[in-house]
């Protein structure tokens, strides 16, 4: 008498999602089973990646913004689309570069690039959810892989640390997140987005906006907004690099697009109302952001800092609350995924074994030693300044578009002013790069084949999508007309 | 059994809170982390109450699925501990700041 | 564009070249120096071919090419040229070479690095001045932005990375505000129109007063700064003083026209009346900057601080005449650019030159070449006098031009700034007296090498500009004359169109009242001299 | 209605228990009794299975799991629970905020019409046909997500590196 | 092709242009001379351009006076400056006037060229010298021969550059640099006013519909200038006054030409007597139509010269170096000049501008031809005798002082007698008294310098005495030359009624205003002899007084000295002009220019820059201490947030 609901429109936006999670147990399988016959360090590499790869041709073949699964709590439209891309675009970053930096760091763990994949799987729920609770599902998912990948390096006290910090303050956030969704549940009966915006209207704005609140620390945890950011920096820098770039570009999109969809389309009714906090959540966010990571002398925590700098410009494109404004985020997600995985890249790319030459002054005389890793470097960091023709202007002239063309004239001004801030610490590391000589004797570092890629990819995408950047741009503004 | 349902939220809702100020005070971990459980289970009780207020199964469904999440988050979460202590034998919030600034 | 894309070939040529010189071999470091040396005299070439296709009876905007480039956001790769740019674009492709040539031995480290970006620098340059889309603009304005920060950063003096981050951070800051205010033309348009970046589309943006206001004010900041107009002027020194010679020339000689260029093209067209009301402000500050460089050159000890501060004077006059919304004043502040990149790099080569064998450019450390060195010091007295605007040499061309348009605008501000001319010969001749009579004071300078023939080569062909334009300005003048006309009779029509204030009207009209006149006595001027 | 109130307090009172007592057995402990209490009140609001899984799951595993975890680490009880530094009581006020702001947020809500609900509410069938029909995916997300944790609880503590 | 005025004939001729351009050849051969360090190239050239220069000038001036009365010769040779409504065109134009000043400044010019051949002769930079030299006879030529405001101001800025350089052509000694550069600066201040004159009167001619700053048309235009704006006039006169005094060395800004005297002598002779300096006067007699418009601006024009004339006088009596001395009476001159033309006699003022140019150059030249045989001593008191050594030198100087202190028949008896005519019948008596005073303290001066340096007892140092010769012939030949001149020159224009009359007058009237432009009340020829015997008398007195301080009674003048002793200081100090300058003007504005440099620049402004920088990385340090890493604090930051949500979120919906 129970009949389950499964059709092809579930079918069809669930694939993606099941290659990866296939993709993973099968690794966790293969690594268990193929363990005791010799190491093959490549072996979960290639196999990931291929999980990834398909994840991704999946999204591509199968995407519409017709059709939604499961009573609509489901759909792999054209933001879930846009989503899983860049998500598994920063599980392939991870992954490329994980096997050289996991064996300079001495971690053997075979689940590595299973998790990568389950944190993944997480995220492209996050993009794809239209329901409260599988919102909430899909982030606790990502996030407990995150927990772990943050943790993985056991030996080592920073990885631990961060492992425990971002554990703590993430079940916290829980609390929250669900105590929100308890408010959502009471006012109108139902988690999905579409009942939500359906009752907001004739709902008591004071209770809802309870709601709303609540729901803004759990996400602004996500996303790393101030003040719900304080775990970030930490975190990022006791984390394994690689597993920073998954949690600086994957995780961010996924917090960043659920936010988007939920505030965008959920709690449309409401824009007035949440605009101005989410206002001056972003203010703070880019501000913050910049202006602490003027302070540090660790290129792995400036980049924390920069992302969270940057958490706060996708928000602002929120605050337009307009599908111009989701565009202009979900086209900023792509250009971030590829020059700060970039730059992480460049990060593990200059380490060795039991240096992991993580300071400014480590990056000193590295243009006349390695000219290509520097002049990538350069690109990456000028690109999340924001210099034309770089992917990072693009995406914040979009953004900045969206947001002027929404009426807030000022966010964009602080927003313009922030970037202009941030040219100091961005310009500090090409500064150590070209116009210092280094002062220890320089190290030889032959760059893994993996990382080569990786970071051959991120250049490319970055000049690429700096110049012509119509079509994910018009992509990622249908998906959210759509939406309306 | 004439009690509203607001009784039963505001109940949660004291639970919850004592849970955060539990986040917030201690200094063991483990017990940190049990304030977070409290929390969640003032959640539990607040769909159930709401559930019952609308008549409707979701929240209790929903309920089923945190406890769910609070199990696994525990599993994790123990297990980190048990890491850190292996690090540095202490499972002290306080003395667990290597990383700042 | 049916003929050939001369402009975009003007434009990409430095950028293919440079890519090349990353392909050779960096050493024997000949061998770039060598390439890039013949490469950038293609498109010192291809702008002379530019110089003949250009036709000086159109005012307006010719060899225009436009590609639709990013449609979602109405951006066109849309290049032209008018009687503005035509002669900057030149000054850039012709200054190149020479700066190559001035750097030989300069540059004696990572030498493929520098040639690299100095072929970079002249590309972004060149796009800034034939852009004719505000996002084109934009890239190649923050494009030029960067190679000058590296060759500041990579070959500069000891505070090398202070004055770069400064130059950069100046800069940024400014942009920032145009950018914003850029954006916020373009949708206001699209309003009413498409959107589009292009600035002849933007050009007939209906604008609120005080939206326009506010506008102008975004670009004009920006603008002001890269001048650089008195307040916002410190990065200059700095810059100055820590860039090798070749950044210091390519400085003074291009980057810094790019404010005055920028409110010639977009500033002033784009927001007319806001751009006519504003005239208090900028006139008072183009007059204050050009006394106040003037009297901070004359205590420096260091020649290229000295030369910064005369370009805040300098500039001051550009300024000045552009403002006096006249075509004397305009033309000649168009002129004036020109004859600024000239002297000034001139005299930054020279610096250069007398750097390269004593390794200081403090003042002190000097006296007496004449008797060690005479072609150096023939050489640097031209290219002084021309600074000084000795009637005959290019300088006093553009002066006279902008004071005589000046004075029918704002008679004061223009006897005022006549003043410059004393005290820029003041402190003009003071460093030349210093570093070149008297006796020589330091060993050091007795077994100076007068200059060799190759910097000579660096050197003549700037002076024979100067002596050019100085004697037969008129080739110049007649391709800057009918641009500016055109941009004269926007802003009077915008005079016109708007509901205005009196002060302002009185400007306008006094403007056209100018025009009315001139069509009475351009009859006996139109026949020519046989 | 007397029964709401005295679970009431007993659970606001073992709750307190588990923040404040200096040892963290007893913590735990005084965990267990608040979650069974929470599982008592389920009852009172019709939710039998949902009691029942509380029973089973937290005080039957997790909190076994909790003193497993404290007697492995062997953590001692503490001097006092908590110093009361500038921070602490700073959180203690925040707390306090909150649930004042929470309490007013829940009394804003119209007070519920409580109806004696129709045969069957909260019975076994029903939550499953809710479970399996409706929340089909959600369901199948815990799968995954248990997985995850398996695999991660083994990865971080598994004794060598 | 130019619309001239209907009575002159115009003739356009291709001609002019070679006059200056003749010298300029000369300028590229000393440049390739002093490049390629051939010396002998300059002894041709140098002064071969500027007698090629001179006789094509001659031809020139023939043409002209074939020409009817009042005849033109213009030269367009290409338009310089070209933007509506502003339209310069590169032409030169010959009139009386212009025939004049060609005829001096290539005369002149060829005859100091050929004396310098023997003064340079040791100096190794000789042809730079001759370079610059001709140089400076260019530009001079274009300034005489420019038929347009903005082309004379090429002239009159290549000149004061020339200058520069030729003050300190000897730059190893940094006072002469010094001299060099105030000149420059003096003259630059004059300039400014003089550009901002021509703006003025280009945008006045501009509203009559004629933008253009030829000659021509601004004197054809003056009376409606005058009509339109009367202050337009006036100020435009005032402000090129200004820019005169500058060239002309007039006060206020007469400053910079005695330390001129640091170049060399015939540079002193060509630029610092003959020609450069008086271009004020010719650019205002050039103008006199304009002028005659403005009785104020001409009145102010007269009182300038009187005063110069009287202050320069005053100093030049108690200076001792011969240099000095006449420096300060070219001075005194010129001021003669200016109040000629100021009185509105303007043919008068050119007049004794041309005599002047002969016989102060001849003194320039003694004094130089006195130097070389005395290598290099100046000082008056160290001389004594030299009319047994140096006897062509002696001569010629004596007919030169006798010729500036106005002795019949010599020349300036007639040009400044003239001039005092002029300012007597103008009624301007008052200047007419100072014009007098001044003629005496000239003559007596003038004869000081002579008693002392050529009669009396030799006060020679031994050793200079023992190497005391005359000067080669490529000196003494300029020096004979211009003797016969400064007898002769003046009788080109006597007096009315006497003989041919004022011949020169006349020739000029077409190119000037008329005298009675001004309602001179014409005066009797009874008036005219006694002002004839009044002058001579004045100066014959001052001789005697200068014979009796000088060589009677040598004592009389150390007594003056000690009983005025007062008057003495001031004059030897020369009223402390310099010093006055120096420290209204030169100091307060250097000390002003390091303060905005120090204070203002480095201070302030980079102050605020960098402040704002430092500021954000205060802020930085302190927020980034925030970040204290304890998981707690962090948990209570989310709650602080959560709860400001909340708090803000109900104060919305509260309102």
């Amino acid at each position: 008498m129970i009949d389950v609901v499964f059709t092809g429109d579930e079918a069809r936006a669930l694939a993606p999602l099941l290659v990866v999670l296939v993709v993973a147990m099968a690794g966790l399988l293969v690594e268990a089973f193929a363990a005791d016959q010799g190491e093959e360090p490549y072996r979960p590499v290639w196999f990931s990646l291929a999980g990834v790869a398909g994840g991704i041709l999946a999204t591509v073949l199968l995407w519409d913004n017709a059709h939604s699964a499961f009573q609509g709590t489901f759909a792999l439209d054209g933001v879930a689309a846009f989503t899983n891309v860049v998500c598994l675009l920063a599980a392939a970053a991870s992954i490329l570069t994980a096997p050289a930096y996991l064996a300079n760091l001495g971690v053997r763990a075979r689940e590595f690039y299973p998790l990568v994949l389950f944190a993944a799987s997480g995220m492209m729920v996050m993009g794809a959810a239209r329901d409260l609770i599988v919102l909430f599902l899909g982030l606790e998912i990502m996030s407990i892989a995150a927990y772990v990948l943050a943790g993985i390096h056991r030996t080592d006290r920073a990885s631990g640390e961060a492992a425990l910090k971002y554990f703590l303050l993430g079940a916290f956030a829980t609390g929250f997140l669900l105590y929100g969704i308890a408010v959502f549940y009471g006012v109108t009966g139902s988690t999905s987005y579409a009942a939500i915006a359906a009752a907001l209207p004739n709902a008591s704005r004071f209770v809802v906006l309870g709601g709303v609140a609540l729901l803004i620390v759990a996400l602004g945890f996500k996303v790393s907004a101030v003040p719900f950011h304080f775990w970030a920096p930490d975190v990022y820098q006791g984390a394994p690099t690689s597993v920073t770039a998954l949690m600086a570009v994957g995780i961010k999109a996924a917090a960043v697009a659920g936010f988007a969809r939920l505030f965008i389309t959920a709690f449309a009714a409401l824009h007035a109302d949440w605009a101005m906090v989410v206002w001056w959540l972003s203010v703070l966010t880019m501000t913050v952001g910049n202006v602490v990571a003027i302070a540090q002398s660790n290129v792995k925590r400036m980049l924390a800092y920069s992302s969270i700098a940057h958490a706060g410009y996708l928000l602002a494109a929120i605050v337009a609350g307009t599908p111009r404004g989701g565009g202009a985020v979900l086209f900023y997600l792509l250009a971030y995924a590829f020059m700060n995985l970039g730059a992480f890249a460049v990060v593990i790319a200059i380490g060795v074994k039991g240096e992991p030459n993580e300071q400014f002054s480590d990056y000193a005389g590295l243009a006349s030693r390695h000219p290509l890793i520097a002049s990538a470097m350069t690109l990456f960091m000028l690109s999340l300044t924001g210099i034309p023709p770089l992917v990072g202007f693009v995406g914040k002239l979009y953004l900045i578009e969206a947001i002027v063309d929404a009426g807030y004239i000022w966010l964009a001004v602080i927003m313009v002013l922030n970037s202009a801030v941030s040219a100091y610490y961005y310009l500090r590391v090409i500064i150590e790069m070209f116009m210092r000589d280094a002062e220890k004797p320089p190290v030889a570092i032959e760059p893994a084949p993996f990382l080569v890629a990786c970071l051959l990819l991120a250049t490319v995408g970055t000049i690429f999508f700096g110049l012509f950047p119509d079509g994910p741009l018009d992509f990622a503004r249908e998906s959210f007309r759509a939406l309306q | 059994m004439g009690v509203s349902i607001e009784h039963y939220l505001i109940l949660a809702a004291l639970i919850f809170a004592i849970g955060c100020a539990g986040v917030l005070l201690r200094r063991n971990v483990i017990v940190i982390l049990m304030s977070v459980e409290l929390m969640l289970n003032a959640v539990n009780l607040t769909f159930v109450a709401l559930a019952r207020q609308q008549l409707s199964m979701d929240g209790q469904v929903i309920v089923f699925f945190v406890m769910t999440v609070a199990a696994a988050e525990v599993a994790v979460g123990l297990a980190i501990f048990l890491a850190i202590y292996s690090q540095r034998r202490t499972v002290n919030a306080d003395d667990i700041n290597l990383l700042r600034w | 564009m049916d003929q050939l894309p001369l402009l975009s070939l003007i434009v990409f040529s430095p950028f293919v070249a440079s890519l090349l010189i990353t392909a050779l071999p960096a050493s024997p470091i000949t061998i770039p120096r060598q390439a890039a040396f013949w490469l950038s005299l293609i498109p010192f070439v291809l702008s002379l071919l530019l110089l003949v296709e250009f036709d000086p009876t159109v005012g307006t905007l010719q060899l225009t090419e436009t590609v639709p480039w990013m449609p979602s956001l109405g951006v066109y790769y849309s290049v032209g040229v008018d009687g503005f740019s035509l002669w900057l674009v030149l000054l850039t492709t012709f200054l190149t070479p020479v700066v190559i040539l001035s750097a030989w031995t300069d540059i004696q480290h990572r030498v493929k690095e520098f040639m690299f970006f100095m072929l970079l620098l002249e590309s972004g340059m060149l796009g800034a001045l034939v852009a004719t889309d505000l996002f084109l603009f934009f890239m190649f304005w923050e494009l030029m932005l960067f190679p000058m920060v590296f060759v500041i950063g990579i070959w500069g003096g000891p505070r090398r990375r202070y004055a770069a981050i400064k130059f950069v951070i100046y800069t940024m800051a400014g942009s920032a505000l145009m950018l914003v205010a850029m954006l916020y033309l373009v949708l206001t348009h699209a309003q009413t129109g498409q959107l589009s970046f292009d600035i002849l589309t933007l050009y007939d943006t209906k604008l609120g007063y005080t939206e326009q206001t506010l506008l102008f004010w975004a670009f004009a900041i920006a603008f002001m700064i890269k001048v650089p107009m008195l307040p916002f002027h410190t990065w200059l020194p700095d810059a100055h003083t820590e860039a090798p010679t070749g950044g210091s020339v390519d400085l003074a000689g291009v980057l810094l026209k790019m404010g005055a260029y920028g409110f010639l093209r977009f500033a002033l067209p784009m927001f007319p009346l806001a751009a006519q009301d504003a005239f208090p402000w900028i006139i008072g500050l183009s007059v204050a900057g050009i006394i106040y460089g003037a009297m901070v050159s004359l205590p420096q000890a260091d020649m290229k601080r000295l030369v910064a501060y005369s370009s805040v004077s300098h500039l001051g006059f550009v300024m000045l005449g552009i403002y006096a919304f006249n075509r004397t004043g305009l033309t000649g502040g168009v002129l004036q650019m020109i004859n600024h990149g000239l002297s000034t790099g001139g005299l930054f080569i020279l610096i250069g030159f007398i750097y390269d064998r004593r390794h200081t450019r403090q003042i002190s450390q000097y006296g007496g070449l004449w008797a060690v060195v005479p072609i150096f010091s023939s050489f640097f007295l031209i290219v002084t006098l021309s600074s000084i605007g000795l009637p005959g040499l290019n300088g006093f061309v553009g002066e006279f031009l902008i004071l005589l348009g000046a004075y029918r605008a704002h008679a004061w501000a223009a006897a005022i700034a006549t003043l410059g001319v004393v005290l820029g010969a003041g402190y003009m001749l003071t460093m030349y007296k210093h570093v070149i009579f008297g006796p020589v004071t330091h060993d050091e300078n007795r077994s100076l090498k007068d200059l060799t023939p190759r910097e000579i080569a660096a050197v003549v062909p700037v002076l024979l500009m100067i002596f050019w334009i100085g004697l037969y300005p008129k080739p110049f003048l007649d391709r800057i004359e009918p641009t500016a006309t055109v941009l004269l009779q926007r802003l009077e029509r915008a005079g016109a169109d708007r509901h205005l204030g009196d002060e302002q009207r009185s400007l306008v009209r006094a403007d056209r009242s100018d025009e009315a006149r001139l069509a009475r006595t351009a009859a006996p001027a139109a026949e020519e001299a046989p | 209605m007397i029964a709401f109130y005295f679970v009431a307090l007993l659970m606001i009172a073992s709750a307190l228990t588990v923040i404040l007592h200096r040892n963290p057995i007893y913590s735990a402990l005084a965990l267990v009794n608040t979650l069974f209490l929470i599982a008592v009140s389920f009852v009172l609001l019709d939710a039998e299975l949902i009691a029942m899984l509380q029973v089973i799951v937290y005080a039957g595993a997790i909190v076994i799991l909790f003193l497993f975890v404290i007697m492995l680490l062997n953590v001692e009880a503490e001097k006092h629970a908590f110093r009361l530094s500038r921070a602490g009581t700073a959180g203690l006020a925040l707390a306090l905020l909150l649930a004042v702001e929470l309490g007013v947020l829940v009394v804003v809500w119209e007070p519920a019409r409580v109806e004696t609900p129709p045969a069957g509410f909260g019975s076994t069938e029903l939550l499953a046909e809710h479970l399996f029909a409706r929340s089909f995916l959600p369901f199948e997300l815990t799968s995954v997500l248990l997985l995850v944790a398996v695999v991660g609880a083994v990865v971080m503590a598994r004794r060598k590196a | 092709m130019h619309p001239a005025p209907d009575t002159a004939v115009v003739v356009a001729t291709s001609l002019l242009r070679w006059i200056p351009l003749l010298p300029l050849i000369g300028v590229a051969c000393g440049v390739f001379a002093a490049a390629t360090g051939r010396r002998k190239i300059v002894h041709v050239t140098g002064p071969g351009s500027v007698l090629l220069a001179f006789v094509v000038a001659v031809v020139t001036v023939a043409q002209l006076w074939s020409l009817p009365a009042g005849g033109v010769l213009v030269d367009h040779v290409f338009t310089w400056i070209a933007v509506n409504p502003l339209r310069i065109d590169m032409a030169f134009r010959v009139d009386a006037l212009t025939s004049v000043m060609i005829l001096v400044v290539t005369g002149i010019g060829f005859l100091i060229h050929l004396y310098s051949l023997g003064y340079m002769h040791e100096d190794p930079d000789e042809a730079r010298f001759f370079a610059y030299l001709n140089l400076f006879t260019a530009s001079m030529l274009i300034l005489v021969l420019a038929d347009s405001l903005p082309v004379l101001f090429i002239g009159w800025e290549g000149v004061g550059v020339c200058s520069y350089l030729l003050i300190g052509f000897w730059y190893q000694e940094m006072p002469n640099a010094e001299a060099g550069q105030k000149a420059m600066i003096a003259n630059r201040v004059g300039d400014a006013a003089f550009l901002i004159g021509m703006f003025i009167l280009l945008w006045s001619m501009f509203d009559l519909g004629t933008p253009s700053l030829r000659f021509e048309d601004v004197n054809r235009l003056a009376p409606q200038l005058a009509d339109a704006a009367p202050w337009v006039v006036t100020a435009v006169c005032l402000l090129l006054l200004f820019g005169a005094t500058g060239k002309s060395a007039q006060i206020p800004l007469y400053v910079w030409l005695p330390d001129a005297m640091a170049g060399p002598t015939p540079v002193s002779a060509l630029i610092h007597a003959a020609t450069m300096v008086t271009a004020g006067v010719y650019m205002i007699a050039r103008l006199s139509p304009l002028y005659v418009h403005s009785p104020g601006a001409l009145a102010v024009v007269a009182t300038i010269g009187a005063v110069t004339a009287m202050f320069a006088a005053t100093m030049a009596l108690v200076q001792n170096d011969l240099k000095k001395i006449l420096a300060y009476s070219t001075i005194s001159q010129i001021g003669y000049m200016v109040l000629g033309v100021g009185v509105g006699a303007f043919s008068a003022g050119i007049f004794h501008l041309m005599t002047h140019a002969c016989f102060k150059a001849l003194l320039f030249l003694g004094a130089g031809s006195v130097m070389h045989a005395l290598s290099g001593e100046l000082d008056v008191h160290k001389m004594g005798d030299l009319k047994s050594k140096l006897p062509v030198t002696s001569k010629t100087f004596l007919i030169a002082c006798l010729a500036i202190s106005g002795v019949p028949p010599l020349a300036a008896f007639f040009s400044k007698d003239m001039i005092l005519e002029g300012a007597f019948a103008s009624g301007h008596t008052v200047l007419w008294l100072i014009g007098l005073a001044a003629a005496g303290l000239t003559s007596f001066y003038m004869f000081r310098a002579y008693f002392l340096a050529f009669e009396g007892k030799s006060r020679v140092e031994p050793e200079k005495a023992a190497h005391l010769h005359e000067s080669p012939s490529t000196m003494t030949i300029p020096l004979i030359v211009l003797a016969v001149l400064s007898i002769v020159a003046g009788w080109v224009g006597l007096p009315h009624g006497f003989l041919w009359g004022d011949a020169f007058g006349h020739y000029l009237e077409p190119a000037v205003a008329p005298r009675d432009a001004l309602g001179h009340h014409e005066i009797t020829t009874g008036t005219l002899l006694f002002l004839m015997v009044l002058t001579t008398g004045v100066a014959l007195l001052g001789i005697w007084v200068a014979y009796v301080f000088y060589l009677r009674s040598p004592e009389l003048p150390v007594r003056l000295a000690e009983r005025a002793h007062g008057l003495y200081v001031l004059l030897w100090n020369k009223y402390w002009i310099d010093e006055l300058y120096d420290a209204l003007i030169i100091r307060p504005y250097v000390r002003c220019s390091t303060f905005f440099w120090k204070v203002v620049d480095a201070m302030m402004i980079d102050g605020v820059v960098n402040g704002s920088g430092r500021a954000v990385a205060a802020t930085a340090d302190v927020w980034r201490r925030l970040q204290s890493g304890n998981v707690q604090h962090y948990a209570m930051a989310m709650l602080v947030g959560a709860v400001l949500t909340f708090g803000v979120y109900w104060w919305t919906v509260g309102r």
